[in-house]
């Protein structure tokens, strides 16, 4: 039986022990009038051939020359990271409920929250949410509880990126708090200082402050910080943790730095995968450290002074505070954070900082490239990290088509035939030519 | 000793991996305001100190593939090592999700399949595979509730009530769907106490959530008449199917009437459960919630010779609840359940069921033979049960606790001792269908032995662990309430 | 610098350390006219570069329907068996010296031994050999120290795979060995016991006995066997070990069983991987163990009476022995021999004889299809485990390189337009079916 | 405890796995004097049993990937797993050694770009990798050897020349290929003894068998006398390239005069050990003994604007002197080097040399100055270099034996102690490139708590191990006296 290590000897054996007839007997309390048979599912495949199904599906996906970003970014990842990330002291265990036989999973994500604390320059850290999106959902109702204030009203700019807008909707819709959205300026494609003066007395308890946003500009992150701390608002900053190789850590932005951080940890060292699995991370201040949601692991000792570590400030947790919790959250994406625990460690400060210069640099020059090309524009004039928008003269979709009929998925279609482009270290010049090459062609073919 | 460092403490300024990272090759043109001042305090480390260090760390955790995993509730069954590596295929892992459904034919018809099957094997109408985890399954359920109650323009309906026995996130949950939580007590046997249910639903009830068999290793018996009530009291019925490896093929929570139900890949489905996560939590629904369900939606179009496979987004489900994350969820897990699904078929999923419950209660009977006081001894088990040590404590001062803690000297990884809180000094003890009658005899005699040496030496157990078989023997027992008091989180330098 | 872990500060601490002013300084005992510079070698890449290199080239490679086998056997492999034996521990460790810390690879091979042992009858096993052929010249050395003749001479039947002759003639022609090739019968493909009196005075030395030969036919084993023994010679078997799922092991071949047990150890959970990695094993009785070659595994205790591994008997060997040693084989193939251990525990006495019956099923399947094909038809008519020999009335290079366009390899072209042709487990009878209506096709053509 | 077991121990009959195997559908029409009475008898236990089980068993190595391992002789340097990931590609693994060379471009392209690089690394003519591990490729070279005075009709050169310093398998490999073995003496400081080289050569000598840098860690100084001798003698030479990873991008056999070299990839190219192999010993030789290189041999087709690879095979290469093996030899390991060698690049090549050379020197100084002594004081070391524990040994009754058992104690696997024979209570120590400054100083540090114990407690050395930072703290000094007499090699039910 596949899985099932009992002979026909040992059934009865241990039936026998029970003291029950036949395995239909365990189940006599079930009534009988709901017992079922065994599910119609698609026939049994033995290994061989669940192997050979699953090889011819994976060959039909991917293998695309993809410049999609817009919240999931292609990287290199070292192949150390896998081999010991699915290593099945990792793969088969569980939350380290028992820290005694649980060291390995505990120091590594004590690890984990100091590369991430350290990464965005907050104090702590907790050991992962499910993804960047419903991350900024948690933190979103993290400073609702922090702020105390009697109404809970949120603003987010519309910069940032709509997945996580419609994530943190559905997420805290549930509890009655106002999310107001912070139009950016057409021109810009950023939030200006300005525009959130006109909210001075909306009495906001946080404003969400993304770096890059959604278009991968940079947002004057010091000015928006100022302004909501100013305004007595939290801040929380939604920020892709790569980029912080060399951008400015949300801890420093402004005079007092932002009180939260989260974002999409996908970009450490998690494959794309369709979507998932990610994880979302999240980092705060120390006095905000109560409101944390999710697992914390700390440093303790044991009796002979040994030092170990346990999972700690358990009082938050649905598990003992039940619906008093400060989130429901319970498994979570703990394997990869083993992953980007192991990523950061072996790309270290260099590295990051490397892989992100390498991102824009690429960026930069497939944005020369393709706006040389007549019919084609960029929208907006920011800085940017690793993606732009650019408009065509033509149908984007169509254009997108065409370029995947040669291998190549140009970007995401954003509305008025705009294109959000995003270009990471793993593109040769040789890709950038190539891309620029083809939409050239394409361009002539369709104003012609 | 070398593995007792923190990655950091091995770190050299000035170190780096250069063949992981680009040198950069022109200047960077943003300006100083947006760059950060300093690099990141990450560790520099050689690539070999990373192997070893993380290599070094993994031996020190107990896991399935290594050791017995009786922990209740969470079904630590072995993890096929082929759904691993089938799911780690190079095209499943480089496909960016924004991609065009076209190159993803692979990876979307699987995950069709996978919804269809879970639907046929829960009894219920539809299914998402959206949630993340059991705790996200329970939110994408409990919101489906309220936007049906919503819907019908039934407003008052802001209780939700949650069985004493039931799992921290079910409470935890509701509230954060904006419920009020209303607990029902359990009774002698375990089963639901239905004059407390009858007393607590009414016109405020938007829905009830049980886990069944619920999470004191029993079958809830009076479920129809439990679900009747509710029902009648107009509120809906929300399935927590954290424990549905007890049942799958032998009864389904369609069938019993149940209106949402989330599965937990990472238990039935024999996804790993990765140190803690991910995981996945599909939900499921009965038709009247159908609308309501969260988004993206695998999607089939039949109309061409080859069938196309698409996802439904939010703008295709007006009435859904939303999306639970960016993306699709967690895909790689999904496709974990897809192979282990299609390597066991619909009679290996009834086996599943079977020899669970055959292990559970197979061990249950040498443990009370043993000696061993059983909570709900007038009941079969489901595929867990639960020990109360109460006697052991009242009689030699050695609680479940201390048991647990000398059990990792005996190479075995503890039960669960935290929960259900119902019990005193519990024990909820999950062995899994895969672990063979000869491990289950082993914990058996380890249980054995330590219960003499709690008569015997009970300091011994008191201040166990001693010498877990990890490289170095462990650590000893860690001492949780300094930890919290003086919290330490993250490294630094001094 | 890649791979290595020191600093510029390192480098100067531990020059001054050595007290020496450069790393030149290092290569001062190197006359100087011998000194060089960096190779020129193709330029470096990083990994990400590296991957995307070997990514390609892997792409470009294998993926057809092969009906190949000559040696080399395609059969399922469970996933455990890889994801375990590229374990750090196995993988990164050598030859288990220290006993105390390599307890885990010795274990293995004790438990490796013993499998191999009961698979092939015999009472004792090496620790692996580099491949079945080279495993085969040293059984053939082995052969002649044990019988202590004066000449050696030993017999080969020509139904041994010719690249396991070959190489048997590359490796022992050194010593002065005499190999004389038995013919076959043409008719049979196969050695008559009769032909084989003809060498009654022959004074042979050894026999070697492949089962299966190299056409895929079972040789009479016991008869041969008897032969041998009542002429004085030692028996030794090339055996498939994958097939001694269901065939009868050498030490059970006539009356007295086989001398020496070896072969080609690739089927038992070895990729394919072009011609290698794979493993020669190599088993004998009790009696000839001190003229086995290569390393041992014995179990023994420690003081405490806590019962270990240890390489032992290595007084063979050539680190001890030096220039008298039974071989000079030094590595072997020692993480070939974890997979091929973790798959037979894997698959199990039933499962291995069930991929041995699959095999034998799905070949006579083929013969079949294939032999109803006008043109083509069968050499010789034996029992055969899962390989045959075709005869086509075209040119056979023409037909494999049209099958070869639609993606089919269809055996391996002999002499005579006939062709070896294989059929393991993993074929369905989907694959059966193409392959038999795709020839056809094509004989229609080409006879048209 | 569990992990004491033999896999056997946990067989039950009738277990099977199944999913692992198709189950036969029609009678086998074999008759029954063709097939076995009785299955074979291997264990019967299930999937996860077995994961567990070798899962466990791997704990209990030490690596390096989990332990400094400065095996002398051996380089036991950090094997970058992106060899492991990219040699197992599909398309790799999964492509049959006889199919067209059409269908292994890819793998036939990048074996010849290394066939191209080795010899530019050795300084040699030519390259063929078919050579499994380093003692084949010693066969290859000597035999070589033997059919180049073959050719010339020198049929009376019977004798190789072989320094006593010699690793065994030179010896071993000599008497291999029907030589007679002639061994030279090595000097004080540990050059060949020119006196003894000049009396053994002669018009028997068929060549002589040099490691430069050789087993005692240094350079042979004298190299191109020595070649002059053999050479005037009419012997060839041949370079035992085990310690290549002294020299490399700093000076070239092929420079030296060598006529024939092998190369350990799993040495030098970081090929993983495996636990002792697969490796692989591609040989490279000069000019003259191109023609009767190993097959077979990978070409490149020029001629078309593609360039194609084929294998050259005994057919094309007439004096070749024939297959080493059944098929190409050990490819995946020769990717593995490949993958490595691209991404090192030359001056890479070069640091290897430099940081191996660089911290065996320093190492050796550090234990020198830690009042160790050394067994070529006078001499700079190359990327390994000798202690001996003869002081240590005299004055406290604990030998080599004992710092190596002793070591392991301290979480360190032991340098090479067997060998080199000429050294009384030798430690032949390599540290490797790959190793930083810090764990050489804790080696340090552990080799001086080791002599401290040896002064105060020589007990504690002399029992030692004691307890191995492996699970279960591992087992004490195994009797390998007992293992050899009493041999128990393979496991019985009783
Ligand atoms: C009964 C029960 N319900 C719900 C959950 C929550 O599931 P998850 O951890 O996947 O969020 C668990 C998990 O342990 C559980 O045991
Ligand atoms: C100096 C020397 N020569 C030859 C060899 C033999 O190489 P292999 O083990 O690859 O056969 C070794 C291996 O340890 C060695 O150290």
């Amino acid at each position: 039986m596949p899985f099932i290590p009992h002979t026909a000897q040992d059934v009865d054996d241990m039936l026998a022990e029970v003291g029950v007839a036949s395995l239909d007997d365990l189940f006599c309390e079930i009534p009988a009038n709901l017992r079922c048979e065994a599910p119609k599912l698609l026939p049994a495949l033995n290994e061989m051939e669940v192997s050979r199904l699953m090889a011819q599906r994976s060959a039909q996906d991917g293998g695309m020359l993809a410049f999609l970003g817009a919240g999931a970014y292609e990287h290199h990842i070292p192949s150390a990271v896998w081999e010991i990330t699915t290593r099945g002291e990792y793969y088969s265990a569980y939350t380290p409920y028992q820290a005694e036989a649980s060291q390995g999973t505990l120091q590594v994500i004590y690890e984990y929250q100091s590369m991430i604390a350290g990464l965005t320059a907050m104090e702590v850290s907790n050991a992962s949410l499910y993804d960047g999106a419903s991350g900024a959902a948690e933190a979103v109702l993290m400073a609702v509880r922090c702020s105390r204030k009697k109404t809970a009203c949120i603003a987010i700019p519309s910069t940032v990126n709509p997945r996580t807008i419609a994530t943190i909707r559905t997420l805290i819709s549930q509890q009655g708090v106002e999310l107001i959205e912070i139009p950016c300026s057409d021109q810009d494609g950023r939030i200006e200082a300005s525009t959130l003066t006109k909210y001075n007395d909306k009495d906001i308890t946080a404003l969400l402050i993304p770096q890059p946003n959604y278009y991968g500009l940079l947002e004057d992150v010091d000015k928006l910080t100022d302004w909501a701390h100013g305004v007595g608002a939290l801040v929380v900053g939604i920020v892709n943790p790569l980029a912080l190789g060399i951008l400015k850590p949300p801890g420093e932005w402004g005079s007092e730095g932002a009180d939260i951080a989260c974002g999409e940890g996908q970009p450490l060292g998690i494959p794309l995968s369709s979507g998932g699995p990610y994880f979302g991370f999240l980092a705060c201040k120390k006095k905000w450290l109560r409101q944390l949601p999710g697992r914390i692991v700390g440093r303790t000792q044991d009796k002979k002074g040994k030092s170990g570590f346990v999972l700690t400030m358990q009082a938050r947790e649905q598990h003992i505070r039940r619906s008093k919790a400060t989130s429901n959250i319970c498994t979570n994406q703990g394997l990869m954070t083993v992953a980007a625990t192991i990523y950061m460690a072996i790309v270290g400060p260099t590295g990051l900082a490397n892989v992100a210069l390498a991102c824009h640099d690429n960026s930069r020059k497939l944005l020369e490239k393709l706006t040389a090309i007549p019919g084609v524009e960029r929208c907006y004039d920011g800085h940017f990290f690793h993606e732009f928008v650019i408009k065509l003269n033509v149908d984007v979709s169509a254009v997108l088509k065409e370029l995947l009929d040669v291998g190549i998925v140009g970007g995401l279609a954003l509305a008025d035939n705009r294109m959000l482009v995003c270009v990471t270290e793993t593109k040769t010049q040789d890709d950038i030519d190539k891309y620029g090459d083809v939409l050239a062609d394409i361009m002539q073919r369709s104003s012609s | 000793m070398r593995n007792n460092r923190i990655i950091f403490e091995d770190s050299k300024p000035g170190r780096k991996n250069s063949h992981q990272a680009p040198s950069p090759t022109v200047d960077c043109d943003l300006p100083q305001n947006f760059l950060r001042a300093t690099p990141p305090p990450l560790p520099e480390v050689s690539e070999l100190e990373v192997v070893r260090h993380y290599t070094l760390l993994s031996q020190k955790n107990y896991s399935v593939d290594t050791q017995f995993y009786p922990l209740g509730s969470c079904t630590m069954k072995y993890n096929p090592r082929a759904c691993n590596t089938l799911a780690m295929l190079p095209g499943f892992l480089s496909r960016h999700p924004l991609e065009p459904s076209q190159t993803g034919q692979g990876v979307l018809k699987s995950l069709y399949e996978l919804q269809e099957m879970l639907a046929e094997i829960s009894g219920m109408d539809a299914v998402s595979l959206s949630p993340m985890a059991g705790a996200q399954g329970e939110f994408a359920g409990v919101a489906m509730i309220k936007a049906y109650h919503q819907q019908q323009g039934d407003v008052n309906r802001v209780e939700m009530l949650v069985p004493d026995a039931a799992h921290g996130t079910n409470p935890a949950t509701a509230s954060l769907c904006g419920f009020k939580v209303r607990e029902i007590a359990t009774d002698e046997n375990g089963d639901l106490d239905l004059t407390s249910l009858k007393a607590a639903v009414g016109p405020h009830t938007a829905g009830l959530m049980l886990t069944n068999p619920s999470t004191l290793g029993v079958f809830e018996r009076q479920v129809e008449e439990v679900i009747n009530i509710v029902h009648t009291a107009g509120g809906l019925l929300y399935y927590d199917g954290a424990n549905l490896n007890a049942i799958t093929g032998r009864t389904r929570p369609g069938d019993m009437g149940f209106d949402a139900i989330h599965i937990n890949v990472h238990k039935t489905f024999s996804t790993p459960h990765g140190g803690g996560g991910p995981g996945a939590g599909p939900v499921g629904v009965s038709a009247r919630l159908k609308p309501f369900l969260p988004t993206p939606i695998v999607a089939c179009d039949n109309s061409q010779k080859n069938k196309k496979y698409y996802w439904l987004q939010s703008k295709d489900c007006p009435q859904s609840i939303g999306q639970l994350s960016a993306f699709m969820g967690n895909i790689g897990v999904l496709l974990r359940a897809y192979v282990y699904l299609r390597m066991l078929g619909g009679p290996g999923m009834r086996r599943v069921a079977d020899y669970a419950t055959l292990n559970a209660n197979y061990l249950l009977a040498k443990l009370s033979a043993a000696g061993f006081t059983v909570a709900f001894p007038n009941r079969m088990a489901s595929h867990e049960f639960i020990l109360t040590l109460k006697p052991e404590a009242d009689n030699y001062n050695v609680t479940a606790l201390d048991f647990a803690k000398r059990l990792l000297d005996y190479g075995f990884y503890a039960p669960t001792i935290y929960f259900p809180m119902l019990v005193p000094e519990c024990m909820l003890i999950e062995p899994t269908e895969t672990e063979s009658k000869g491990e289950l005899d082993r914990f058996v005699d380890a249980m054995v032995a330590i219960r003499n040496e709690a008569i015997e030496n009970p300091r011994l157990v008191k201040d166990s662990p001693h010498d877990i078989p990890l490289p170095g023997a462990g650590v000893g027992r860690l001492d949780e309430t300094q930890a919290a008091r003086k919290p330490d989180l993250i490294w630094n330098k001094e």
